[in-house]
């Protein structure tokens, strides 16, 4: 496979791309300038203005299409590949009855003000996704799911009571970036409240988080938009068990 | 409009219409014999209390825990501070008894229940301070129709209902303005993620909500204030929405009364099931809630559409129809009239299922025919919009298009950013240019929309209507309660006695007084 | 479908097209009595004369040059050329009939018409040869009715047309197969810009069209090739269209029935409006292609839809009813059956206009209750499309639904890019996917859709026939041609003596001879 | 007025903006790291994928949604303003008559293989476009309108013939540029056709020009999405009669 590659409208090479936003400006010629100028810094050229529409007194909205200079270089892609076998239940269960040797224990909600369940419903109840039995589904998993708008200190207050293994928090409200204030709140209050080593896994997710933030954010990994409960309990499987070693010699360093 | 195209059997409708009375009839019941912090903080701000102490913490507030603390609240707290004041040789006016909530807070003022002529007095004094801001709420009333009468109502039904969430109500007022100068007839101003779970209602303007703005008096002031001026400049009266449900539902009843908004999210399980609110806290509030509603000419929407974002749109059709009838009861009991009645149902069935189209015809029009007086209040698709916003802009034409065919009382506008923002000020005017297009184009299609004799769409709407009448016997069977606690509606299991806030309830002891429920009980007198 | 939704009065449509017939035998009479370079040319393809000069003139353009230079065309170059094929001692072959071409381009034959016996064997000779060549077209035929019934025909109606668009043969194949594989079931590939102006058919592979493909045999040929696997690949015979129309439609038609294409947008008016060719050189060319394309099974799409880009969808509504008459009725002179006739119609009224859907909606189904057997070619919206991609994924939802609800047989997909670019791979999506949605969600709504009874939709067709009717009157009176010099058709004025190409045409001199149309005039002999 | 503007979703300089493309790769997480990887470049940061969907093999597109880092700086846009004044059908007539004292002499065609001619016949035709008369309406222009399809020379004839002031061409279809090459062909043979002072006015139009093209090209004005007749009108008399004197000027330098 080639390892520079363009966007691609109809000939392969020709770079073309659709762009449209808001300027803060009444339609006129020089804010259709001003969008080209726009256009033109992020990269396309030759733009092509094809549509211009005022919105109230200030405001327009334009689109563009155009040809995009910057090439993508595959060989410069980072992604979070999944770094780890992918089970099954009876899978998960056999390692977890066979290694860990009592139930692996999992608390899961929605902190802050975000009431969207749907998400963690998704990876931890019975009903599951996608066709994908939940979580609670395991039999080696003792699931507790405290449901929506806990608060942190609830949040610590189950994970020890629970002694969990793994602490799973969903955040779907994404406006002023209030998923990655409550994400750090929470990563924040377990260092706080536990020693490294008594510390559970810490797994957010939720369909807007960018999955390379792990470091930024101090949790242990993101799952992003249409994640199945077997991937979360693979990762489980394989942060806890298989490759505890590793996160033993990491979590020392 | 008012047609038969489904080919309802009326008995039927009269029966399932009879069943949710019966299952209504207990908790009303219910709510009748008990009262909430909240709905003794509204009686205090229909008593002219204002403002917050330093914390933000609002007097009503204060003044409510004082009383608690020192007689509880099965008397209502009107009595004890009517009581009071005279003790304290306060005078009845707002002012002072704010004065007496300042003095409360600060450990000066012990609150008891009243005896003998003292109850008289107090009572009078307080009927006599509720009924003033009662009258405010009247006058509002009056305001709102003289300016209807001047600028006019929108000239097409279903209204455009168009929804405002920067969190900053400074950026809100000219988006709103923006909308209105658009074609929106209704704005809705979103609230702040946590609002509904706060035990108390913000004070002044606000700048921080999250997803949504805070809902205070004084932002409820300034976007009305906002929309008059559009009003007047458009030559159309827009109306303002805001959200009743959660813990304050009584309070911010009030409060839109009191500020003049038109219509108010507020519906009888939202908060139970959506906010995992204690069911009992949520009937009392709701039901003083829906009286101030009644009376202030507000119209209320209902919210059966969330329902359709948890459970299936095609599976749970029939707990949408269960829950409008159930709604429908409890307004009506609380004094609502039909044309108050935006009942809540939406456009959410997979759009991959084929025949998906005809199916939301099939239930649209059910509660078209069911409610034939009630503006309903027609939700667009949300839980299958995708970040594809082309496909996700073709889905709110056919949502729009639905809401003409079957005569829809209120639209709210679909956003293409559904799954990815809330609405920019660009989101919000191309789904207006999409609904135009839709209502221009097609408007009158509905003339010329006749399901076919016993075809798929009369046929799904008869099973819908029977599944809901097998459903409505159940519950009656079991208690409305049972049925929400395991998990009925939206498939949200809320038992009776846990969520939160049921430490705010409180059941009437003999001698319960509440100036405000016996006011908006007995209408006529000081209504005008 | 073959419904009777509008009411419309069965005498008053059979007037309409005695009309037609009336109008239209002048033009058919006058295309009897000439020829032109192409149909001849179009003769020696069906003889098996290939290949072009090193500059890239077909020999079957140097060969016709040749004998018209030296005989005129008034006789048809078969005589002369089979003629002097036996004098030249070569064989009635293809290779010796080229080898003939070349010759004469180097001016080594001159050519006679042959006289006495020599008369009957040239005619003998070139009918023999010309056989072939329809045997060749026959065959495809078979091996197209042998693939649908092994690979089937798609699953709905409307067929979901698709269009190409690259200049790029190599860049088609792998997008058209996409869009098979998408869920396409007719791929179209675009012509280049000034292809049907060149008197000539270019030759080979071709990778530099403007905004579309030359229509070369071996384009045919290749992109057949790769259709032919992916029906394969789907189960589902995918269809293959381009265009005849031009100034070589009588070989362009005869090359897709050499290629096996299935549909062939031929219109009996359309060079002569939006390419200026002349019009008598246009209705001669087009009575042969149609002749041909009658015998090969292909479907022919016909260009109303362009007038509504030039003239105003409501206005001139009545304009594409009489086209389509007039198209019906030369097509069936020509020997097409109504299967074959797919008869264009568009979506082309201004969005803004109130109504506008139904409007829509009333002339669609005009077009669908006039012509109950054909399956015809509705085209989505254009003219208004605008930069405004979202609003023009939306028009092409309502495009959709239309055809659905008025049962069309041919879906033009249209492209939300359509102010923009012709088609991207991913414009191309999305529009599938809005078709997908449509077809799936309210492909049956059809049933409930019923016209009230003289109401918005009834009314409008009915004036649009009587409106059709009138003009139809007018032209009778008047004569076609004189018709289309006067703009009637997309205000494009053609006098009769004006536009390209009126010098390749020719009065047939007693004596003519064209094996092909002799053959195809006469069928049952030749056709299995 | 600022002189510094970014984007507006729903907040003041929040940035936010729009961006669709298709890239030739199957869709997996290297591609939506790729995706990512071009928003970046073009200046999406924060950038969320919200939408990627497989066409195909080997094709996979893209939505995404982010803040636009770029400025745009408003004292830095470039337009093509109106530089003339925009007179009335009766203005235009009077300035002809009483300053050329003959009639105007305007030649225009749709050139190459473009077929498009709704566009200049808007401008051109009585009926004109947008409740504006075309040209053939201006008394005192002479109008000549060749239609489609006309070949460079046709047209170089014709505008001697008609001893053309101005010649409007008229170019649609952009697909390769097409555009472009015919405009650049056009303008070439006119040079060379005739000397400098002779050459008529050489003005194109079309959906799809950037404006500020017109030296690139060799032509006088560029007219782009929306023109009206009045415009051009007002333009002819603009650069043919008020202002012929810094016309000479230039010409001579
Ligand atoms: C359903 C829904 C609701 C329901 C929620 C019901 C419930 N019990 O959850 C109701 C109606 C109550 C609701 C209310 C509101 N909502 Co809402 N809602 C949605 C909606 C339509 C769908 C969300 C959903 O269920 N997705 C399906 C699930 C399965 O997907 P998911 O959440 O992405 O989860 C998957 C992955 O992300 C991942 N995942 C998620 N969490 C986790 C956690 C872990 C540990 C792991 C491993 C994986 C994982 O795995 C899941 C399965 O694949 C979206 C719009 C949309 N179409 O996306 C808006 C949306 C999320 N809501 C929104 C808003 C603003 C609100 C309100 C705040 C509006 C208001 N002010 O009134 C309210 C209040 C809610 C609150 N306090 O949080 C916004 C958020 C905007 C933003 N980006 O910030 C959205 C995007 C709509 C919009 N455009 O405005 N909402
Ligand atoms: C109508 C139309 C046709 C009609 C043309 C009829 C006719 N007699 O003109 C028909 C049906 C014949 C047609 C055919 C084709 N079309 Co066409 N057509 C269109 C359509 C729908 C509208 C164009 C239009 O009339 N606009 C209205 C006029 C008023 O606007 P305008 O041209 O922009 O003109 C204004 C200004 O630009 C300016 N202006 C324009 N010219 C000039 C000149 C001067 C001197 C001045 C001062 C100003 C000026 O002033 C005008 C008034 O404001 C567009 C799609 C669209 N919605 O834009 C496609 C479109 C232009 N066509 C297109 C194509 C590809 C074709 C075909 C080549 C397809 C094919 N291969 O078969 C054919 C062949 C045409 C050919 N040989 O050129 C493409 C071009 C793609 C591209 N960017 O390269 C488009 C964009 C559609 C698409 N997305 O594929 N088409
Ligand atoms: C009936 C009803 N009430 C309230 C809300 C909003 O509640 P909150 O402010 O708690 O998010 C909704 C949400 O759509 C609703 O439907
Ligand atoms: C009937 C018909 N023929 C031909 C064409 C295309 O012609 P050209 O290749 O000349 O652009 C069209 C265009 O849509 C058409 O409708």
């Amino acid at each position: 496979m080639k390892t520079v590659i363009r966007p691609y409208g109809d000939t392969t090479g020709d770079g073309m791309t659709q762009v449209s936003f808001t300027l803060p400006l009444p339609h006129d010629k020089k804010a259709e300038g001003a969008a080209l100028q726009l256009a033109a810094k992020m990269g396309l050229e030759p733009a092509m203005l094809v549509h211009a529409k005022q919105m109230g007194d200030g405001f327009t909205f334009f689109v563009i299409y155009g040809s995009v200079r910057h090439l993508v270089e595959l060989d410069k892609v980072v992604v979070v590949e999944r770094d780890f076998p992918l089970l099954t239940a009876k899978e998960v269960n056999t390692v977890v009855k066979q290694k860990l040797r009592r139930k692996l224990s999992v608390v899961g909600a929605c902190i802050g003000t975000d009431a969207h369940t749907v998400g963690i419903d998704a990876i931890l109840n019975l009903k599951g996704i996608a066709g994908e039995k939940g979580l609670e589904y395991y039999r080696e998993l003792k699931v507790v799911n405290l449901g929506a708008q806990i608060t942190v200190p609830e949040l610590v207050a189950a994970a020890k009571a629970e002694k969990a293994d793994a602490v799973l928090v969903s955040q779907v409200v994404t406006q002023r970036d209030a998923h990655l204030h409550n994400t750090r709140e929470m990563s924040a209050a377990f260092r706080e409240a536990l020693p490294a080593d008594k510390r559970p896994l810490l797994i957010v997710g939720g369909p807007r988080f960018d999955e390379l933030m792990t470091d930024e954010l101090g949790v242990d990994r993101i799952f992003g938009r249409g994640t199945t409960p077997r991937e979360v309990a693979s990762y489980l499987v394989h942060a806890l068990i298989t490759n505890k070693a590793e996160r033993k010699k990491a979590v020392a360093a | 409009m008012s047609s038969n195209k489904l080919g309802l059997d009326p008995a039927l409708v009269h029966r399932a219409r009879a069943l949710a009375a019966k299952a209504g009839r207990p908790v009303v019941d219910m709510a009748r014999s008990h009262t909430t912090v909240s709905v003794e903080r509204a009686v205090l701000r229909l008593s002219g209390v204002t403002g917050a102490d330093p914390d933000g913490i609002p007097w009503v507030n204060r003044l409510v825990d004082a009383v608690r603390n020192d007689v509880g609240l099965g008397h209502g707290v009107a009595l004890p501070v009517f009581h009071a004041l005279a003790e304290h040789g306060l005078e009845p006016t707002g002012a002072e008894l704010t004065l007496l909530a300042q003095k409360a807070a600060a450990g000066s003022v012990r609150f008891d229940l009243p005896t003998g002529k003292a109850v008289t007095a107090a009572k009078k004094a307080s009927r006599r301070q509720v009924a003033a801001g009662i009258k405010l709420i009247d006058r509002n009333r009056a305001d709102r129709d003289k300016m209807i009468k001047r600028y006019g109502d929108p000239k097409q039904r279903p209204w455009i209902y168009l929804i405002v969430a920067t969190g900053d109500i400074y950026e809100d007022i000219p988006q709103a303005q923006a909308a209105a100068r658009a074609g929106a007839d209704v704005i809705a101003v979103i609230r702040s993620t946590g609002q509904s779970l706060l035990d108390y209602v913000p004070e002044g303007a606000t700048r921080e909500g999250f997803a949504g703005t805070y809902a205070t008096q004084e932002n409820f002031r300034l976007m009305r204030a906002a929309l008059d001026e559009s009003s007047r400049e458009l030559g159309r009266y827009v109306r303002l929405t805001n959200y009743a449900s959660g813990l304050c539902m009584p309070e911010i009843a009030t409060l839109a009364g009191l500020q003049r908004l038109d219509m108010m999210l507020n519906d009888s399980m939202y908060g139970i099931l959506f906010r995992d609110i204690n069911p009992i806290r949520t009937f009392v509030d709701q039901r003083f809630s829906r009286q101030i509603h009644a009376r202030a000419g507000i119209i209320i929407n209902t919210g059966e559409d969330n329902y359709l974002t948890t459970a299936d749109a095609v599976e749970a059709a029939h707990t949408v129809t269960v829950s409008q009838l159930l709604n429908e009861y409890f307004a009506h009991e609380a004094g609502l009239a039909d044309w108050q009645l935006g009942l809540g149902h939406a456009f959410e069935i997979n759009p991959e299922l084929p025949e998906s189209f005809r199916l939301e015809l099939a239930h649209a029009l059910l509660a078209r025919e069911l409610f034939p007086d009630a503006p309903l209040k027609w939700m667009p698709p949300t839980k299958h919009m995708t970040g594809d916003v082309f496909r996700g802009n073709l889905l709110d034409g056919f949502f729009n298009l639905v809401g003409a065919l079957t005569g829809q009382g209120i639209l709210l506008v679909g956003m293409m950013t559904e799954a990815v923002v809330t609405p920019w000020l660009s989101d919000r005017d191309i789904a207006l240019q999409n609904v135009r297009y839709v209502l221009g184009a097609a408007g009158n299609l509905h003339e010329d929309f006749v399901p076919a004799p016993d075809g798929f769409i009369q046929r799904r709407a008869h099973q819908v209507l029977d599944e809901a009448i097998d459903l409505l016997e159940k519950i009656e069977d079991d208690t409305l309660l049972n049925a929400i606690a395991d998990g009925t509606f939206g498939i949200m299991k809320r038992p009776a006695h846990r969520g939160k806030g049921l430490d705010g309830v409180a059941k009437h002891d003999d001698g319960y007084y509440n100036p405000a429920t016996e006011i908006l009980e007995t209408p006529g007198k000081e209504q005008q």
